[in-house]
């Protein structure tokens, strides 16, 4: 997994690649609110375009953050999803709550 | 029916060794005629069952075994994952979606096991062990044999 | 030196599961911080050993098993490949450039393990099976350790 | 492993692409020599650029059918093989018997 970020305002927009499994969740858990805590943003765009493999433990991460985000008051929204990862969020919820969306500007109008 | 192929791979508990897991027994099921999109849904069923060995089954311990055994009969895969930890109280109750023991997970490993592979048997005896046996036929095969019939 | 890590994958002796020990044992070695070169000469190096198990030990019986063990110890890869097939007479000659007991054969798979890896050593009984045990460490943590000094 | 190819004249052009090892190396050297005699050709061109893997069984299937082309009078030639590949030629010794090309036209001259 890698991560790579940029901040707009008060969104934190992170560009996951790689795989989201066991293996690396704890890692994207702490670099994820490292860099919200370090930038003081309170909103999250998620970009899993270059996502290759997700299972529950990497959903775990992100909805973790989800909670975390919006307990605070903030919004998450996720972008370009490749058909299987978008299959396996499809199946856990998470989409019903957080907004899919085709672009991060698409995702940044809707913070 | 007769076993075709069978490949045992055998893993330290490491988390470590869970991408390994997952393409080891994508290049077996690739023996047979699955789409893309299937040894996908092989991917995400292993990578639950052998997290769920590690996590709840050893507790994180990185000292034990995980033991997979993938076999092909005819056109079925079937996939064990074995442990030797704690064991399942009750696995009726643990095959619910959304029921983890661990606050910290959402309990969706063994529904998504079910989604995605055709049949998913659990045998757990506490402080024995945990063996989930998945079984899943290329939808083309399927298919094929409804025409001929 | 303590084992980090292990993996033991046990195939049935078909060459249709050449191809997956190689990608096994490739993605156990990307723990290591080996090239993709060096993965690449790790990849010829298994695909050799497995294929003198699958012709010469088991002289292409599809129904024996050919046992694949890899470990990383610091920072070295072992990998051990082992059958129970027929064995190797002269262990010194058959290890030569260019010989082989199959005319059709290249006599070149020693070679190409005793090239690509660091150390290959053969332990074989007639009638009782072949080992073959080799071991390769990244260049660059020996070039770093080198630095060091 | 897959084959595609092509006839120029005498000369049987081979592309190869996948992986070429002990599993596919009967394959290899029964469809070459079939495309030989179905196209009544004298001389084969190998393309290489596809292969992603090969080992001292896949090498053997190539010198194979070096072996009987030059029998016969025929040439053989090798075209654009990876880096990889082309260390393992190297290291067998078929380069100094059969020529290594940049293209397959580069091949088909020195027919
Ligand atoms: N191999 C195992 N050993 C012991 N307990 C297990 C094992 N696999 C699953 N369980 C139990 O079943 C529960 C549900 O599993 P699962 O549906 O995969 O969800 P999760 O892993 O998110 O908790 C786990 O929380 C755990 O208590
Ligand atoms: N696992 C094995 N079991 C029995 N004999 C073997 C084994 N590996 C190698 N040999 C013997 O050693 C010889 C040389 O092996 P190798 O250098 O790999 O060349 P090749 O496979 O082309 O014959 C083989 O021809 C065979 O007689």
């Amino acid at each position: 997994m890698k991560l790579d970020f940029k901040v707009d305002k008060k969104t934190l927009i992170v560009r996951v690649s790689g795989e989201l499994d066991l293996l690396v969740a704890d890692e994207f858990r702490q670099e994820v609110d490292a860099l919200m805590e370090k930038n003081c943003t309170d909103n999250i765009v998620l970009n899993l375009g270059g996502v290759r493999f997700i299972d529950s433990s990497g959903l775990g991460g992100i909805l973790g953050r989800y909670k975390k985000v919006t307990m605070r008051g903030g919004k998450l929204a996720i972008v370009t999803a490749p058909v299987q990862v978008k299959r396996i969020l499809e199946m856990s919820g998470i989409l019903s709550i957080a907004g899919l969306y085709e672009s991060e500007n698409e995702a940044l109008q809707a913070m | 029916m007769k076993i075709t192929n069978q490949i045992k791979l055998s893993i330290i508990s490491l988390p470590e060794n869970l991408p390994l897991a997952r393409v080891t027994v994508a290049a077996f099921a690739a023996q047979l005629d699955f789409t893309l999109d299937e040894i996908e849904d092989i991917r995400v069923a292993v990578s639950e069952a052998v997290s769920n060995s590690l996590i709840h089954g050893y507790e994180n311990d990185p000292n034990r075994i995980v033991n997979i055994v993938c076999t092909i009969y005819g056109d079925v895969l079937e996939i064990t994952v074995e442990d030797e930890g704690k064991g399942i109280v009750d696995i009726f109750k643990a095959m619910q979606p959304a029921y983890s023991t661990d606050p910290e997970r959402m309990g969706l490993g063994f529904t998504f096991m079910q989604s995605f592979m055709d049949k998913v048997e659990v045998q757990s005896a506490v402080d024995e062990g945990t063996k989930v046996t998945m079984r899943k036929e290329p939808q083309k095969a399927v298919t094929a044999l409804a025409e001929e019939n």
